[in-house]
């Protein structure tokens, strides 16, 4: 990649998980909060892709007659954690719902004020 | 010889599929309301990825790569008419109103 | 060649982000998504051929598949919501 | 070249990004989460990893996307605008953002092959894979039998989230759906429903099996299998889909498939081998490691395809609806 451009990916990156963060403590709907961490997440699989990248390699399945590959162990730990990010997903949209039952709004200042009634 | 040939034929619809699939996402941005838009979607979904996977084919010979982008274009086929029509069905049963010209109704 | 081609459909996935952003309807959104979805394949069958490793197409085969089922549930959601609304206007 | 493609889909994915931050309707949001996935995909193929983007093609824009929308069915649609100002957060953020991009500057340019990623443990893996576990994918081999542990936890951590979210939202059996009014409108989608079903299922112990040779495995197949079952269940009905594939055998499923992975590990023991070491399971090593891989991924397989069908069924089987 040009000098000018080296660390394009990353800062990128960086946006999008500081967009991700951002929703995450900013916004009182909980559903936008899982969203946030949705956006969060995929933005470190990004950044683990981009430090994989060799250039001019390519993809790190074995073939007469390549030489350079990308790096394969970054790959592997991300194939994982996206595997684990549904695990997360789902395990928060569950307790949402079931917060939901519970106090009847899934916005994170009225269930303060419920809390505080009671 | 017949390399060449297929050469320039893959080249020729590659890039009349390209065209077709700017044309699409043009008319999907441009067109005035949703059931207008659908149709341009389906230039997409069908001339415009027919058209790019049948290049491809043109450039992958007869191997096992072909037969994917053949499988893939059937699915296409089906899926495409098939997600589009039951948008539209969704969209008319929530009561969205297609736009009509006035002068004519 | 591949590079214009994947050029184009970058406009073309651009211009349907816009039409994802605009809406004005939810549907207008689930159409564009849709759209987004084809052009990845396609976009994903040429990459595959561009790094000259085209038997990768096993990607493009799951995205048609998944985008296809993703679509369908997101109708399914929708249509229930509107019965809900419809009932509660009642 | 490759840089045009991934500036450009980089930068499409941040505005997409700061797009769901401001949207207030959810639907909304949630459409363009899967758009999110889908650009995010594309990226990890332009940038080599094929086996990274069938994942997150699977995962991110399939039942990701379903799930959020069930959620979103079961409690509401709009967002209210939040109460306090978001002047501090967005303070927090800037900080932690300027922080993190002055780490980067030190750090090696992208796609530098010199970078130190590059050489620790991975030329090993890249140049023994051939010759120590004899299949082409290396992000397979290195899966399941370099980091065969790490891979055993995570299926591990899958099978604790099914459980879970069955603790939280448990299931409700459907009566079986009967061809009523309003299924006029399934029409279309039924035959296709039916045309595709056993196709991807097909598809899935594909990805399965030839996922030593190309991108696929364990995870993927499983994710593509279980969404088999989610078009089967969208066009016939949660009822009929229940009577297909009961929750009771997933319930076993999901174990079952683990016990196959720790079953492999422990066989290789009892063989005389460590702890999932495959080689030890044939005479040769390397039709050993071949059979390990096959069994453990097949174990993986199994396993996340019951705990997305029980998450599946965990949400939709709470929305009142007739024809879900």
């Amino acid at each position: 990649m040009p000098e000018l451009l080296g660390h394009y990916n990353y800062w990128i990156v960086i946006v999008l998980m500081m967009t991700g963060f951002y929703t995450v403590i900013a916004r009182p709907n909980l559903i936008k909060k899982v969203i946030g961490l949705f956006i969060f997440q995929t933005s470190v699989f990004i950044f683990f892709i981009s430090m994989a990248k060799v250039d001019g390699g390519t993809a790190p399945i074995i073939e007469a007659g390549i030489s350079v590959y990308s790096n394969p162990l970054p790959h592997v730990l991300i194939l994982t954690a996206i595997v684990v990010s549904l695990a997360t997903t789902a395990l928060g949209l569950a307790l949402v719902v079931r917060i939901r039952e519970a106090y009847g709004t899934i916005n994170e200042d009225d269930i303060h004020v419920q809390d505080e009634a009671d | 010889m017949i390399s060449l040939i297929a050469d320039i034929l893959s080249w020729t619809c590659l890039l009349g599929g390209a065209i077709f699939l700017l044309i699409g996402a043009i008319g999907v941005l441009r067109f005035p309301d949703f059931y207008s838009r659908l149709h341009a979607v389906s230039i997409c979904d069908t001339l415009g990825a027919g058209l790019v996977l049948t290049g491809l084919m043109l450039q992958g010979g007869l191997s096992l790569v072909t037969v994917k982008l053949l499988l893939m274009f059937y699915f296409l086929l089906f899926t495409g008419p098939t997600a589009v029509h039951a948008l539209a069905e969704a969209a008319l049963q929530s009561k969205l109103k297609p736009l009509v010209d006035e002068h004519e109704s | 060649m591949y590079v214009v081609i994947t050029i184009v459909i970058l406009i073309a996935i651009a211009i349907g982000l816009v039409r994802a952003f605009r809406g004005p309807t939810l549907y207008d959104r689930v159409l564009a998504a849709n759209m987004i979805g084809t052009l990845t394949v396609l976009m994903v069958a040429v990459l595959g051929f561009m790094s000259g490793r085209p038997e990768f197409l096993d990607i493009a085969l799951v995205y048609v598949l998944i985008s296809f089922v993703s679509t369908i549930a997101v109708l399914k959601v929708i249509a229930l919501r509107s019965n809900a609304t419809a009932a509660t206007e009642k | 070249m490759d840089y045009l493609i991934d500036i450009v889909l980089l930068g499409l994915l941040m505005i997409t990004g700061f797009a769901i931050v401001r949207m207030r309707s959810l639907l909304a949001v949630a459409m363009l989460t899967s758009i999110y996935s889908l650009l995010s995909a594309s990226l990890f193929v332009a940038l080599d990893a094929v086996d990274v983007a069938l994942t997150e093609a699977a995962i991110g824009a399939g039942i990701s996307t379903i799930l959020m929308l069930a959620t979103i069915a079961l409690t509401s649609d709009e967002e209210k605008a939040p109460r306090h100002t978001p002047l501090l957060p967005l303070i927090v953020v800037t900080a932690t953002g300027a922080a993190l991009i002055y780490g980067t500057l030190d750090m090696p340019h992208h796609g530098d092959p010199d970078a130190p990623v590059h050489h620790h443990v991975a030329p090993t893996y890249l140049h023994d894979t051939p010759g120590e576990i004899g299949v082409p994918n290396v992000v397979t081999s290195v899966l399941a039998s370099y980091r065969g542990y790490d891979t055993l936890g995570e299926v591990t951590v899958i099978l604790t989230a099914g459980a879970g979210v069955l603790a939280l939202l448990g299931y409700r059996t459907r009566r079986l759906n009967s061809r009523g009014p309003g299924n006029r409108q399934l029409v279309v989608l039924r035959v296709i429903a039916k045309l595709f079903f056993p196709l991807i299922l097909l598809f899935a112990l594909y990805v399965l099996f030839h996922g030593d040779y190309g991108p696929g495995g364990g995870f993927q197949a499983g994710v593509i299998f279980a969404t088999g079952f989610i078009l089967y269940a969208l066009a016939f009905g949660l009822g009929n889909a229940q009577r297909v594939i009961p929750h009771r055998l997933l319930r076993i499923m999901a174990a079952v498939g683990v016990l196959i992975y720790a079953g492999v590990g422990i066989e290789s023991m009892l063989l005389g081998g460590k702890f999932l070491e495959y080689r030890v399971l044939a005479d040769d090593p390397v039709t050993g490691q071949h059979l390990g891989i096959m069994l453990i991924e097949l174990g993986v397989g199994i396993t996340v395809t019951a705990v997305v069908l029980i998450i599946y069924y965990g949400f939709v089987s709470r929305l009142h609806a007739r024809d879900i």
